[in-house]
This record gives structure tokens, C-alpha cells and sequence, in this order.
């Protein structure tokens, strides 16, 4: 058995410095923007009215609130599912297959990646132009001489796909590279058993790859939430503005508009508690949900 | 038979392989053409090619985002960023896989909560704290030691990373067979010595995993930048600013996508330098199971 | 070096598998523990908590006398084979041998000297610089012990570090851990599947069977005088035969065979006259020439051989006696074969005699 | 309020932020260096494209403030709003009295009459100013005068004549109507109010007076809004954005579109734009209702002011006075990027063959001014953004123009997010 | 239900290793071949290689006639034992074993039917449920074994299967894997450094050293006739003694001893006479009983025992003959001890005669 006092020792030494780091620049930080939320506050001045859960009670009321919030969802769900397909099959591809030119895909698809955010939405500005845009001009190939383009960025009830199809074009290369890290470790020694026990690639995906990467698909799933959060904003911020009026208003870039725009910045940080709080429960429940034995090779 | 399946199945790989990447090559293409572009192309269909290559949109870059004083400041704080967050989050992510203890549970809700953090929203409250403990440092050594700080922006950096980090570390560090820590106590491995020289050795990939994921992410970080280093010194994404078109100005579009191909070659130099290990099996061979 | 005391150890697992069931055994200094038993009886989960490995649910460990259950796997000073080599895959082989020493800070040019002595001795000079992934199966499993034996701790413990070698190999590593045994004279536990290593090897056998210990001592005890029905069978191969009779007037009666029993079982069958108890005798005392015959006229008898199995120099006969399973170990030479008949005669100054019900041993 | 470090220092500094936007950071230097030798002072400027972000949390911590802010009602990131929203502009009523810098004349007397009581400089109606105009620009319909010429097509005058013609290029393939974002119609539907309603009721409206905005005056501005929907160029919402505005923009150089609202800077920021033969930049006024009304203009201006906590209030205002120098205007205009100062003579600064020279004498051809900006609210009420560039009033336009909401639903939107806001400001 | 031809095949890893040099092996229908030969000899890699699972780097393979060199694992219809066991670590033991057929599409009722059945056999019925961490070393390996058996493939491969086992469970497992193997007669090829294993289970034995084939034969031919030095000196435990003498006269002579030899040899060694050859004898041919005094008189010599080894029924002597280290191989019932002197004699019919140059067999 173990020493649990040098045990202990140990531990906390070793969480020590991230606690501390953590509690000083994240904890507190935070615990402001909480307190901040129970004030009608415009942001700059003294003038601090605590007015409790005000704010949220508003909030629940807010339709444009609503909409933002819907928005978020559709996105999160739409961006995880859809790159969690893409980047895991293309993981597996990049792993297990031997492809020629396997380095160059690797590297090609980690690029979007790298782009920044303005870089990526004047390629998709060009993408998706009405007129002279990659997408119609492919579709019009297809359609008849008065064909009218697509408008993604001016049709309310098409914009917000065209933000996530950003959305998910950009992140594929980041998680394929998470998956592909975590599928390396899978003793070569299974498949091979597999491969015996007739599976072909296919079974072997499903059997072997993917119940063992589980543990990561699971995490990532955690990043999926968070990272559509924030990336929605980035993208919706400098693509649509959140318009066409409003209709692909996101979480943050809502919470922007009210704490700067409207100088109900009180507000804001309310929107700011919800998110997090909606993030945090969503991907506990999240986590509770795919939750399988805790898997070691 | 067999053959033709398999055939069917290699073609299926091979197409979905290129049409992504033409999906990306494409449009990157177009960045890159875009970055040679005069002005004046800027503007009717984006989808010309560019008229002659004018370079000159890269010595505009430079110069405009003052890359040469911002480059160094964010190599400085990106590289000193990644070193801090990996001395405190591996020891950390590694206590948080492989032990049980009392209070795990707490800690780990806790950075699991950080990770729903913003950092767009705590930013502020974080230069108002560095800015008061300013106000008491300079009243005691009579300078100001915390904003306008590239170490302190570094650590910064490293923090907000944290949970991340630790999510990330601790789901592969769970997978990892205990046999190996058991063969390193037998050796007369100590924690410590069992952690750094035999554990965090076969987590490479996914600490690879971490410093592509964190390099990138400090390199473009610009919220933090800007509000932690008010002064004229300067992480190249806030320099890139002045790239950036401004309201009811003509833009400068050609310098603008020069400057921002010249800020992604180093991220995407160090991923082509590294995806090869990314992919390296660790711990293959060590145990008969 | 070392002794070691192990007193009342329960282990229960996570699963509420119940591992070993209060485990008492003394070591001395110097001696040569082996542990036998069944797949699955406990005897690697016994190992793992003498080093640490394995939280100890109740009881306690001693090592040179002080009280061991709390106290880190590394402050131990123990050396171990893991059955499953557990192999560092990311050091050569090289280093996975040198990783103890460096730890201790033993000076360079003399790790050296140890891990290639070792390599020598084990025959994986040529491998030192591969990685083990790239070792057949007995290679990692030589590097496995190497990793153990670089090292001079007080304890050993070695958890069937031969299994995956070849005979001749498995010899000579053996007469090396002997040699190596006698040389540094540390305390050694050591499991195996192979009677010849237990046999060879130990100072003292420990028998397990599910958790439980059945039977502690030298291998001629264990193999002369099982303490029970399962130490019996367990140990000799091909396992020794049960016959079921009767006792009636110091003989023993199957069938229409009375067998005259020697003397000296006289006093310790006396309570069980009339009643049915269980005669064990190895195959290998089942004699085919005439040798016992003369000593034991009453336990001869025709054999119909069903199978009679080649085994290089011995033959195995499996039949059976009147109705009960029987196997016969014969020399070669005799050229018996299947479907024949023989004469055999039981050696009655090797067998046992065991109580129906406890499966305990009757004779003393 | 700011705590006085570097007091030490002998030499008075004074710190000026601003947006480094579409007149550019020339002419600011050029004064300061001019102010540093009048007033023997140091100038600090401090110009970035994102000077919000940058200010931002040095207001909120009321650090290291400058003393001079230039930056406009409505910029990007809302600061300067905000800034009014919480009180945090200090008055400078006096500063109109003051003697500018080096002469004898005050700051009232060279600038424009007018220009100062504009709504939104004193936005607390306590009769004070508190943000100083610079940097005026007409704003009205620009559009392709080389194409007008060439079909021979009038430049309209009223609605009917605009929506007339509106047809007519339609069976050309050419759009009536673009617009860059909805940020625009600020400017745009302030004139059509003036212009339906007229000057009283505008005064009222801005005031958020909700009888006046239930009118049929008022509603006939938002009537007149939907009708150009039909005549919208069918790309413009989906370039509406911040990304692909310069696209509807370029509608016009294109002959995709004959008109677009927008400001003086449009030419130069079109400068490097191909455009189609023989285009030349017209604009006007908005066309009137009647044709007996009014056309009105909207003149945009940019603002600068003296942020609560700023140390040296005194130099600022001096500073602020000298801008208003004949010689500090003719630095804007000629080191910065043709931006002309409220005063007197500044237009001078115009040479003919400038083509500002057109739109600046907009006026002079008989449309009327009016300014831009609300009152400032007591109570921001959360949730409801009213008359930002994507709030009910502007934002809807988008809706309206891809007819996702009729003009009846936006009128009505705008009604009920006016209430919300009158009710919390009681 | 196969057969297989492995033509002049060569296995070089990508490290440059030769593992395998020039494998030639036709294997009939049903039969039950078992590959042995000492650690890292190339065992496991030609085992793999047949799967499929390691490239062929030159040579052919056939599996029914047809060329197998670029056919996928999954398709050659082979089940393998895998000396690293290779367990899901995801699965529960049931699903380990059921996987196969799973993916083969057996319904699930003959799935249960078939993994309960293998369950049974292997012992392991209880551990269905469990996760493979949660076993013994044993268990995993008779999983793994499991695993194999539940599949009615064409052929078996099995590296070491039963190398953790006991005694015990070994024999049973050996017969039920014969017992599976005249059931389904699926053709296997077996890995094992069990000889008893090898000579019991073995249509033909392969013997293997440094990736070089040394023999091929039935078990009895390998045994009675070794090819070479090696061949005779790796099968058999312990190992046969060579001992180096000449040819005089028909006769066999070392030091002052000489050994007539039978008339067998006699035309084999003419070519000999005079020279030095290496005669090798198996320790159980040594005899320290009078049975073949009589026959080959020349060949009784005292023998110095240095070592007694006790080994149940038998002891083994160690003792040097002329200065050459011999080993005998004899009945416990005559007590030898250690440090005592005997009279041993060669059973002459059944020594070999090997070249010193190349070790192979002279006689024939
Ligand atoms: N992946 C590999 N890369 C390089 N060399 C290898 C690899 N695997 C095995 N070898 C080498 O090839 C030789 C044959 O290995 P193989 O595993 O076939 O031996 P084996 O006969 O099965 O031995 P064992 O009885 O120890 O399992 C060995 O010398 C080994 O070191
Ligand atoms: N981690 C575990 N969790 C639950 N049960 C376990 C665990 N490890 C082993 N067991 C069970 O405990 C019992 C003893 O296991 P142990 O490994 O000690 O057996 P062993 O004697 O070493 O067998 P073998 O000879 O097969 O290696 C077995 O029944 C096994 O299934
Ligand atoms: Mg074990
Ligand atoms: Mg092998």
C-alpha cells in the first residue's frame, strides 16, 4: 500500500501551481463577472446599482436573447456532430491507412487552422459572394441561365448555416489532429487481432478505433461547446455583424452588443453567467451521457 | 472479388482525401494569391488571378505592423507562455489522472468550470487586478512591475490555458496502463522521477497535441495582449491592427493578407515540424495483454 | 538480506473479487520462495503486495521486521519480474535495465558494467539498443528479468520470469537466478508454472489453490507428502492418481484387488476401517517390470491400455481400473502399446491414503 | 477619478487618444506639433485603429485617462456612447468662449452657427456642451453622375420622381437603391424624418416623444424605407456586412445600382475601386416628399470631448480651441484626409477642382442641414437597443428589405421598444 | 480443410533485422504442425507472416493453392493465438471471445452457444464479465486461446498458448486442443517451447534457429534422428551430451575408452577412421542399471557425480567423462547421491555420430 502522507505530499505539490495560477487570473476574474451581473451598471461609471437577479429575470424575457441562444445551440450541435464525423474518419484515414502523400493531407488539413479569423472570412466573404461566389458559381454550373445566386449572408433563415459551414471547415483540421494523437496510441496489436477475427477497416473503426478514442471524443466534445461559443462570435462578428437584423445573433456577440453597444454592460455580464452556466451544464450533461468505463490499453 | 472491394474502399479514401483538400487548398490559395495583390484587384470578382506578384505588400506589412519589435515580443511571450503552462500542467494533469485523493473531485469540477471561462469577459477584471497590484508594488519599490509585463502576460497566457490543458492531458493520461508506473517503483522510482521520466515520456503525443493547440492560440491572442500591454510595446496580433481596414478608410487589402500569411507561417511551420510525431505510438511493445 | 512476514493478508479486489484469503507465511533470510498454484489462485496478487502494487486489504507485511503495509514501493528495495514484462516502450532495451541504477545513482562505467553483464548472461547483447517493440516475445521477457537482476536488491520477486523461453534456455537461465541467488543471497519469491523450476529452484514451495494456501514446505515435502488431495495432483505431472476404495483389515480393496498395505500405515488407517477412502499414486510408481512386484504381490494386476502416449524416453499409459481413471508412466523401452494389455503393479510404499470428505491426508 | 502619478514631471503633457480611422492621424499631428510650439507643452497622441478596445478598460479602472478623446457618437465598439450613457464627459460650455490659440477671435466665432447645438454634443438637456464636432461631412445619395448623362436621366427630386425612375433603370437591370449596412440609414432616416415630419417634430422624436412617432408623418418615413424595397439591389443585404460593405459600394462604380446613402468620404474610400466608363461621383440630398418640401442632408460630424478623470482639463480646452483655428483647420484638411472643420473658413480649404468642392456645397444648392443623434438616456433599458446601427430602428431595415418583416411590423417593433424605453426613463 | 505452402519466404524488418531466411514448408490438410526452436529464432514472425500481419519481404505463401502474399488478414480466414494475447481491452471476456463471429454475422444464439462452450472448456465461465485488466495472467492467456477456438476458421495459428498455464491446465488444454483439432481438423501450426507439447501434439515438427530451418520431421524422427547437433541438442530436456572422441576400428574411442560400436554405423563412419567426430547421447540412454551391460559391455565407465538433482522419480547426474561435462539421466530408487561414484553405461543403439565441421548426423 501506499504512503498516503508522501502520497499527498506529492499530489498537491504537483496541483499547487496550476490551483494558484488557476484561482488568481480565472477564479476571481470570474467571481467579478458574477457580481458585475447583479448590477445595472453602463460599465464605465461609479454609478453601480445592484439590483440582484434582475438582470437574468430580464433576460429570460429577452426574445432576441432567445434567438442568440438558439442560434448557439444549432450551432454547437450542427459544428460537433458534423466535424466530429469528418475529423474522426479523416483521423482514421491518416492513421491507420497507408495513403500517399499521407504528410501533405496532414498538412493541408491542419491549415484552416492556422488562419486567422478575418483571413478565413474574406475566403468564405468570396465563397459565398452572391454574384461571383466559389458555391454559386458551382450550383449555377448546375441551373438554368437565370439563375439567381444564393444569398447566404442576406437570407436569415440560410445565414446561419453558412456560419457554421465556416465554422466547421475551420475546425476539422484542429480536431483530426487531437483524434490522430489519441488513435496513435492504440496498440497496433488490436487491429491486427481484428483484422484476423475478419473485421474489415470499417468494423475495425467502429470496434476497435473508436470505443478506444472514446475518451477523447468525449473531451473534445467538452471543446465542441466551448469553442463553438466563441468561435460563433469570432466568425459571426466579422462575417455578419449578427445580422441580417439579428438573425445570426450568437451568445457572445450578443453579450457584446449589450455590454458595449447598449452600455447595459450589468447585462451583459449577465449574459456572460448564463453562458457559462448553460456551457458548463450542457457539457456535464453531455459528459454524463457518453460516459463508458474509463478505457487503458 | 475481395480485390474489387478493396479497391472500391482505397478510391473511396483517395476522394474524400482530395475533396477536402481542394476544399482547403483553394480558398488558402486564394489568401496567398490575395497577399499579391495589388489594390485595385481587390475589389469586382475575387476569383482573378492577381496581375503580377507585388511584393511590395510584404515590406508594407512589416513595416506598417512594425512586425520587427512585435515578432520578437510574441515569440517571447508565446514560447515562455507554452514553457509555464507545461511545468504547471503536466505535474498537475498527471496528479489528477493517476491518483485518488481526497478533494480530486472539487479541483477537478474546478478547472473543468475553467474551461467555460471567457477570457473576453474576465479580461478586464484581470488588468483591474494586475493594475492594483501595481498601485501597491510601486508604492513599495516605487516601479510597476505588472502590466505592460511580457512574463506576466506569459503567465497570464498560461493560466487562462490551464484548463485546457489539464482537460486535455488528463483524459490521455488516464489511458496509459499503470504498468509502467508500477515497473518505475520498482525500480526504486520515486513520484516525481516516475512522473518525468517514464509517464510524461509516453504522453508525448498528446503534449504535442497541447503545444500546437496553445502556440496557436497565444500567437493569435489579442484581447489579452492589448488590454495587459497598454503601452507601446506590442504582441504582433494587436500590431496587426493596423493592417486591418478602418471605418470609412480605403483599406489596404494587399498589405492586410500579407500580413496575415506572414503572422500564420510560424504556427504552421512548427505544426509541419512536429505531425510526424503526433502520430508516434508511445507506449507499443512494453506489455503482454 | 531480508525477511519477510506476512500475517493474515486478505486481498479484496475493486470488483469484490476476493484475491487471497489469509495468507501467513514466514521467509528467512536468504531463502528461495516458490509459489505454485492454479491460473488465477493468487499468487501474482500475493507478489504485488509484498511490492507494493497492491493496497493490502487486511493483514500485515513485515520486511526485516518492520511494518511494511504503508510504506511507498520504491523504499522497499525490491526488484520484480512482471508477468507481463511491463517494459518501458519508450527506452531501449539498454535503458530499461539501467533506469533502477541511474535512479540510485550508481556511477555510469558501472551501470554499464552491470546492465552488459547481465545482457551477456541473458543473450541480448545484440538488442541492447532496440526498442521492445522490436524483441520476439522471449527477448522482452529476458530484458523483463535483466531489468531485475542488475539490480542488488534485498528482495526479489519473480512472477514466471521463464515462461515464454525455450527449454534449454529456460535451463540455463535458471542455473544463472541460482547462481545469481547464492551470489547476492537476497531474499527471493518466485512463481512458476514449471514442477523442474519449483522442484530445482526453491528452498520452500507454497502451494496455493483459490486464495488459500494448501500446503508450505521443501519440494521433497511437498512432493513425498502432499498435505492434501489437491497437493497431491497438483504437483508431478502427469498428476498422480485418485483411486476410491475401501480400507478392510490394513488393506485396501478395489474391486476384487485386496492390496496388502505396509506397515506403516497401520495406526493412521485404523480409524477408517471399513470405511471409503481415496489411495493417490503417481503414475511414475505404477510400475510395468518387475521390479516392485516381489515387494507387493497383492497390487499387481492386467491394465487394458487404451492410449499409450510417447514421451521420448517414457511412455504414458491411460486406461482404466476398474472404472476409475488411470495413467502409468512405463519406460519406453518396453514398447507397450495402445490397445494391449499389461501387467502393472502399485509401489504401496509411495502412495497415500486421503479422507473422502476433507481430501486431507490420512497417513502421516 | 485619476490619481495623480507623474506629477513630478515639470513639462505639462497633454494625452490625446483617438481613432486612427478614414481621415487619418496627419492632420492631429501636424496641430499637435503646431500646439506644442504655441503652448510650449508636450503632446502625446495616441492613434489605433481599435482605440476602443485600448480605452476600455483604462475608463473602467480610471487609470492613465487622456485628456482628450476623439472619437465618434457610434464608432465601432460603442465607446463614446457608453461614455455618454454614463455621464462620464465633462461639460466644456466654455470652451466656445474661449480665445482660440494665437488670435483674438473666440472659438464661437469661427465655428458654424449651428453646429454646436446639435442634439447629440449636448445630449443631457441641461443646456451644457459637452462634445466638441470636428471633421463635418455632408451625407446624402451618391451615385454615377457620368451615367445619369449618358441615359440622360434627371436626378430626381422628390420621392415619386426617385421611385419613377426607380422603374426605369429596373428595365435597364439597374438597381434603384443599395445601402453599405444598415449603420447608414442613421444618417439617412434622420433627413427622411426631417422630411416627412419636419424640424418640431424631429426635435420631439429625438427626444423620444412617442405621440409624435405613432404620427402618419412619422410612419410615412418608414413607409417610404419599404417602398425601396423594391428597388433594393438584390446583393445588398447579404453584403451588409462588415466584411463585403465595400461590395454595395462598389454597386454603384459598377452601374449595378444608381444610389447608395453614405458620406464624403466614399470617394476616397473607393479611391483604388475600377469603375465603369466614364463614371464621376454625383450626389445629393434626399429627395423630397413633396415638391413643395424640403430636402434635407444629413451633416455628419465627428466628436471629440474631455473624459471625467482627465487631468489637465484647462490644456485640453485649449487645445480643443485651437483646433478651431483657421490654421489648425487647414492642417486637418490638407495633412489629414481632406477633413474639414466646422469653421468658418474652413471650406475654403477646398480647391475647385477638389471634387469635395461638390459636396461640400451641397447646402448651397438648397438643401437643409439636420443632425444626427438621440438624447441620452437616464436609464439604458437591457435587452433593447433601440437606435444602434443594428437596433430596431436601423438594424430592421435588413428584414424589411428582404421583406422577412413588412414595414407595419417594423413600425410597430420600434413602437414597443420605444415604450420600454420611455417607461424605464419616467 | 487447407493446405499451405510457404515458398522460399525471407522477413527483413524495416530495421534491417533478417528474421526469417528462406522458409520452405508444404503443410498438408489437417495436419498439426508445431514450430519450435529458441527465442527470437523467427517463430513468432513466420507465424505472422502466414496471417497476414507481417509483409512477406520476398518468397511466396499459398493457403489452398492460391497466393495469399497480398490478401488481407481478415480474408485468409485464419484464427491466431497471439503471443501477447492482444485482448480487447474494451471488451469483456464474452466479447472478446464472441467478436469474431460477430462480425462473421453467427446468430447470436450459436455465438452464446459456441463462447459458453469455449468458456467451459478453458475454465474461464466465471470471468465472462470481466474486462481483461481484471484477470490473472493465466486467464488472459486462455482468452486468448478462447478467442482463437470459438472461430471455425481453415487455419489455427497459436503462438505459446499455453505458456502461463499450470501443469495442470496445460495437459488439459493440450487434449482439448487435440480433441479440437480431430473435431474440426482445421490445420494448425503451434508454437511452443514445451517440448512435451511439441512431441505430443506434433504431426510434424519444424526446428528453427536464427530464422534457418534445421529439420522438419515427426516428432519421433526428430527425436530418434536429429539432422544436426543442434536439432539433437535442443529437443530433449536435458539436453543430449556430445562428446568429442575418434573413430578407431569401428569403434568409438575417448581417452583410454573403447566403445564398439554396433554394425549399424559401420558403413557410415568408414569415412571417418582416424578422424574426430562428436557422439551425442541423450542422458536417458545413460544407464546406471545393468539393462544394457550386458549388450554393450565397452561402453560401462565409472562415473564421478558431482551433482545429484533430484527430480521427483528421477534424478539427474552431473559428473565430467574425461574431462567432457556429461549428464545422465536416472532412476531416484537407486539413491545416488552427489559426491559418489557409479557405473553408467551407453546404450550404444541409440547414440549419433555428428561431423565437427557441420554438425550434421553421420549416421543414418
Ligand atoms: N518488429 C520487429 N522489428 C525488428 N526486429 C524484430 C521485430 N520483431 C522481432 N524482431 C526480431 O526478429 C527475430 C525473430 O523474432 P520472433 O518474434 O519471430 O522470434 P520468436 O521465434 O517468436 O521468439 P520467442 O520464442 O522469443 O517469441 C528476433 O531476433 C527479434 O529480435
Ligand atoms: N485487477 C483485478 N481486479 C479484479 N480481480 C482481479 C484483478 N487482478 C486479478 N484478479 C483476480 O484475482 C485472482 C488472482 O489473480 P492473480 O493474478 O493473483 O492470479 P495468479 O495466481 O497470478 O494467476 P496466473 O498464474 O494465471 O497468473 C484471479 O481470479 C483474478 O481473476
Ligand atoms: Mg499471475
Ligand atoms: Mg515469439
Amino acid at each position: 500500500m501506499k504512503n498516503k502522507k508522501q502520497e499527498r505530499r506529492f499530489i498537491w505539490l504537483c496541483l499547487a501551481p496550476a490551483i494558484i495560477l488557476f484561482t488568481v487570473f480565472m477564479v476571481f476574474p470570474t467571481l467579478n463577472v458574477f457580481r458585475m451581473s447583479l448590477l445595472k451598471w453602463g460599465g464605465l461609471s461609479a454609478n453601480q446599482e445592484f439590483v440582484g437577479l434582475n438582470n437574468f429575470f430580464i433576460l429570460f424575457k429577452d426574445m432576441n436573447f432567445i434567438r442568440s441562444c438558439q442560434n448557439t445551440i444549432l450551432i454547437i450541435v450542427l459544428v460537433a456532430i458534423v466535424t466530429l464525423i469528418f475529423a474522426v474518419v479523416f483521423a482514421a484515414i491518416l492513421t491507420r491507412e497507408k495513403v500517399k502523400g499521407e504528410n501533405f493531407f496532414r498538412v493541408i488539413f491542419y491549415i484552416p487552422n492556422v488562419l486567422s479569423v478575418v483571413v478565413i472570412s474574406s475566403i468564405f466573404s468570396a465563397i459565398y459572394d452572391p454574384s461571383n461566389g466559389l458555391l454559386n458559381s458551382i450550383i449555377g454550373l448546375f441551373k438554368p441561365e437565370n439563375w439567381e445566386g444564393i444569398k447566404f449572408l442576406g437570407d436569415q433563415s440560410i445565414v446561419i448555416y453558412a456560419v457554421i459551414g465556416t465554422m466547421i471547415w475551420q475546425a476539422i483540421g484542429y480536431y483530426m489532429v487531437m483524434y490522430m494523437a489519441s488513435m496513435s496510441s492504440i496498440p497496433e496489436h488490436l487491429y491486427e487481432s481484428a483484422s484476423l477475427d475478419g473485421a474489415n477497416k470499417v468494423q475495425q473503426f467502429f470496434k476497435i478505433t473508436l470505443p478506444l478514442i472514446w475518451g477523447n471524443i468525449r473531451t473534445t466534445l467538452t471543446f465542441y461547446i466551448i469553442s463553438s461559443i466563441n468561435l460563433s462570435f469570432l466568425f459571426v462578428k466579422v462575417m455578419t455583424g449578427g445580422g441580417p437584423n439579428g438573425a445570426s445573433e450568437v451568445f457572445l456577440s450578443y453579450l457584446y452588443r449589450q455590454a458595449y453597444d447598449n452600455a447595459t454592460y450589468g447585462y451583459g455580464m449577465a449574459i456572460g453567467a448564463i453562458v457559462f452556466i448553460f456551457s458548463f451544464v450542457l457539457s456535464a450533461v453531455v459528459n454524463k451521457i457518453t460516459l463508458r468505463d474509463d478505457m487503458e490499453f | 472479388m475481395d480485390k474489387k472491394t478493396n479497391r472500391l474502399y482505397r478510391i473511396f479514401i483517395y476522394v474524400a482525401l482530395f475533396t477536402l483538400a481542394i476544399s482547403i487548398i483553394v480558398p488558402v490559395a486564394w489568401v496567398f494569391l490575395a497577399s499579391v495583390k495589388q489594390n485595385s484587384e481587390f475589389y469586382g470578382s475575387p476569383w482573378t488571378m492577381p496581375i503580377g506578384l507585388h511584393f511590395q505588400n510584404f515590406i508594407d506589412a512589416i513595416d506598417k505592423a512594425n512586425m520587427g519589435e512585435y515578432f520578437i515580443n510574441s515569440i517571447v511571450a508565446t514560447g515562455l507562455g507554452l514553457l509555464i503552462l507545461l511545468v504547471v500542467a503536466l505535474p498537475a494533469s498527471y496528479a489528477l489522472a493517476r491518483f485518488r485523493f481526497k478533494g480530486k473531485k472539487i479541483v477537478n469540477l474546478g478547472f473543468m468550470s475553467g474551461l467555460f471561462i471567457n477570457v473576453n469577459y474576465i479580461v478586464v477584471p484581470i488588468f483591474l487586478m494586475l493594475l492594483s497590484w501595481d498601485k501597491g508594488i510601486s508604492q513599495i519599490i516605487g516601479q510597476r512591475i505588472f502590466l505592460n509585463n511580457i512574463v506576466v502576460l506569459a503567465i497570464i497566457y498560461a493560466a487562462t490555458a490551464l484548463p485546457f490543458t489539464i482537460y486535455l492531458l488528463t483524459s490521455y493520461f488516464r489511458t496509459l496502463p499503470k504498468a509502467y508506473e508500477e515497473a518505475a517503483y520498482m525500480d526504486g522510482s520515486g513520484y516525481f522521477r516516475t512522473m518525468v521520466k517514464i509517464m510524461i515520456p509516453m504522453a508525448k503525443p498528446s503534449i504535442i497535441t497541447v503545444i500546437l493547440f496553445n502556440f496557436l492560440s497565444f500567437w493569435n491572442e489579442y484581447i489579452i495582449a492589448l488590454t495587459l500591454m497598454p503601452g507601446a510595446s506590442k504582441t504582433l496580433p494587436v500590431g496587426l491592427i493596423n493592417l486591418m481596414q478602418s471605418q470609412k478608410a480605403a483599406a489596404n487589402y494587399g498589405p492586410m493578407y500579407a500580413g496575415l500569411v506572414i503572422v500564420m507561417l510560424p504556427t504552421l511551420i512548427l505544426y509541419i515540424m512536429v505531425q510526424k510525431k503526433l502520430t508516434q505510438g508511445m507506449t507499443l511493445g512494453g506489455l503482454k495483454d | 538480506m531480508a525477511t519477510l512476514q506476512l500475517k493474515n493478508i486478505n486481498k479484496i479486489y475493486d470488483n469484490n473479487v476476493q484475491a487471497v484469503f489469509d495468507f501467513n507465511l514466514e521467509i528467512k533470510d536468504k531463502e528461495f520462495i516458490v509459489f505454485v498454484g492454479p491460473s488465477g489462485c493468487g499468487k501474482s496478487t500475493t507478489l504485488r503486495m509484498i511490492a507494493g502494487l497492491e493496497d493490502i486489504t487486511s493483514g500485515e507485511l513485515f520486511i526485516n521486521e518492520a511494518k511494511m503495509n504503508d510504506v511507498l514501493p520504491k523504499d522497499r528495495d525490491i526488484a520484480m519480474v512482471f508477468q507481463s514484462y511491463a517494459l518501458y516502450p519508450h527506452l531501449s532495451v539498454y535503458d530499461n535495465m539501467a533506469f533502477g541504477l541511474q535512479i540510485r545513482k550508481v556511477p555510469k562505467a558501472e551501470i554499464d558494467a552491470r546492465v552488459r553483464d547481465a545482457a551477456k548472461i541473458l543473450e541480448i547483447t545484440d538488442y541492447l539498443d532496440r526498442k521492445p517493440k522490436a524483441l520476439s516475445g522471449g527477448q522482452r521477457q529476458r530484458v523483463a528479468l535483466g531489468r531485475a537482476i542488475v539490480r542488488n536488491a534485498e528482495v526479489f520477486l519473480m512472477d514466471e520470469p521463464l515462461s515464454n523461453l525455450d527449454a534449454k534456455l529456460r535451463v540455463a537461465m535458471r542455473s544463472e537466478i541460482i547462481k545469481l541467488h547464492e551470489r547476492v543471497g537476497a531474499t527471493t519469491i518466485y512463481v512458476t508454472h514449471d514442477q523442474t523450476e519449483a522442484m530445482t529452484m526453491a528452498t520452500r514451495i507454497v502451494v496455493m489453490k483459490d486464495g488459500y494456501i494448501q500446503q508450505i514446505g521443501t519440494p521433497k515435502e511437498i512432493y513425498n507428502n502432499p498435505a492434501n488431495m489437491f497437493v497431491a495432483g497438483f504437483v508431478g505431472s502427469p498428476a498422480t492418481n485418485f483411486l476410491h476404495g475401501r480400507i478392510e483389515n490394513n488393506s485396501f480393496v478395489i474391486g476384487d484387488l485386496h492390496m496388502e498395505l505396509p506397515e506403516k500405515f497401520d495406526s493412521d488407517i485404523k480409524d477408517y476401517e471399513g470405511k471409503e477412502v481415496v489411495m493417490g499414486i503417481r503414475p511414475e510408481d505404477i510400475y510395468s517390470e518387475g521390479i516392485v512386484e516381489g515387494t507387493y504381490p497383492s497390487a499387481s494386476f492386467t491394465f487394458q491400455v487404451d492410449i499409450s502416449e510417447l514421451l521420448g524416453h517414457e511412455s504414458i499409459l491411460h486406461g482404466t481400473f476398474y472404472d476409475q481413471p488411470l495413467i502409468a508412466k512405463v519406460s519406453t523401452r518396453l514398447g507397450i502399446e495402445s490397445h494391449s494389455q499389461t501387467k502393472l503393479t502399485f509401489d504401496l510404499g509411495k502412495v497415500h491414503f486421503f479422507d473422502v470428505d476433507t481430501t486431507l491426508r490420512i497417513d502421516k | 477619478g485619476g490619481s495623480g502619478k507623474e506629477a513630478d514631471t515639470d513639462e505639462k503633457v497633454l494625452k490625446i487618444a483617438g481613432l486612427d480611422g478614414g481621415f487619418g492621424t496627419g492632420g492631429w499631428e501636424a496641430v499637435a506639433k503646431e500646439f506644442e510650439k504655441i503652448e510650449g507643452v508636450k503632446v502625446e497622441l495616441e492613434f489605433e485603429k481599435n482605440i476602443s478596445d485600448v480605452l476600455r478598460p483604462r475608463i473602467q479602472a480610471g487609470e492613465d485617462i487622456p485628456d482628450i478623446i476623439y472619437l465618434s457618437i457610434g464608432a465601432q465598439g460603442g465607446l463614446t456612447d457608453t461614455m455618454v450613457k454614463e455621464k462620464q464627459i465633462q461639460p466644456i460650455d466654455d470652451l466656445l468662449d474661449m480665445k482660440i490659440p494665437g488670435s483674438d477671435v473666440t472659438v464661437k466665432e469661427n465655428i458654424i452657427p449651428g453646429f454646436t447645438d446639435a442634439l447629440n454634443l449636448r445630449p443631457y438637456d441641461d443646456g451644457k456642451l459637452y462634445l466638441a464636432p470636428l471633421n463635418y461631412s455632408p451625407c446624402g445619395l451618391f451615385y454615377n453622375a457620368g451615367l445619369f448623362a449618358e441615359k440622360g436621366w434627371e436626378v430626381p427630386t422628390t420621392w415619386d420622381e426617385m421611385f419613377a425612375l426607380g422603374d426605369k433603370a429596373k428595365a435597364e437591370g439597374i438597381a434603384l437603391f443599395t445601402y453599405p449596412t444598415t449603420g447608414y440609414f442613421d444618417a439617412f432616416f434622420s433627413a427622411l424624418l426631417n422630411e416627412t415630419a419636419g424640424p418640431d417634430a424631429y426635435d420631439k422624436m429625438m427626444h423620444y416623444d412617442e405621440k409624435t412617432w405613432e404620427s402618419e408623418d412619422a410612419k410615412k418615413a418608414f413607409e417610404i424605407v419599404g417602398k425601396l424595397a423594391e428597388y433594393i439591389e438584390p446583393n445588398t443585404v447579404a453584403q451588409a456586412n462588415g466584411t463585403d460593405f465595400t461590395k454595395n459600394q462598389q454597386a454603384i462604380l459598377d452601374n449595378k445600382a444608381l444610389f447608395i446613402p453614405n458620406g464624403t468620404w466614399l470617394p476616397g474610400e473607393m479611391e483604388d475601386a475600377p469603375r465603369a466608363e466614364g463614371f464621376e461621383w454625383g450626389m445629393m440630398a434626399l429627395p423630397k416628399v413633396t415638391a413643395d418640401g424640403d430636402a434635407y442632408s444629413t451633416t455628419f460630424t465627428e466628436q471629440m470631448y474631455i473624459p471625467e478623470g482627465a487631468e489637465n482639463v484647462d490644456l485640453a480646452k485649449k487645445f480643443m480651441a485651437y483646433c478651431y483655428s483657421d490654421e489648425a483647420a487647414t492642417l486637418f484638411y490638407t495633412k489629414g484626409k481632406s477633413a474639414v472643420m466646422p469653421t468658418v473658413n474652413a471650406s475654403d480649404n477646398i480647391k475647385d477642382d477638389d471634387i469635395n468642392k461638390i459636396f461640400y456645397s451641397i447646402y448651397d444648392n438648397g438643401a437643409k442641414a439636420n443632425a444626427v443623434g438621440f438624447a441620452a438616456l437616464e436609464n439604458q433599458v437591457e435587452g433593447v437597443d433601440l437606435t444602434g446601427a443594428e437596433g430596431i430602428l436601423y438594424g430592421t431595415v435588413n428584414s424589411v428589405m428582404t421583406k422577412d418583416k413588412t414595414v407595419d411590423q417594423w413600425y410597430d417593433e420600434f413602437l414597443t421598444g420605444l415604450k420600454k424605453v420611455v417607461e424605464a426613463n419616467k
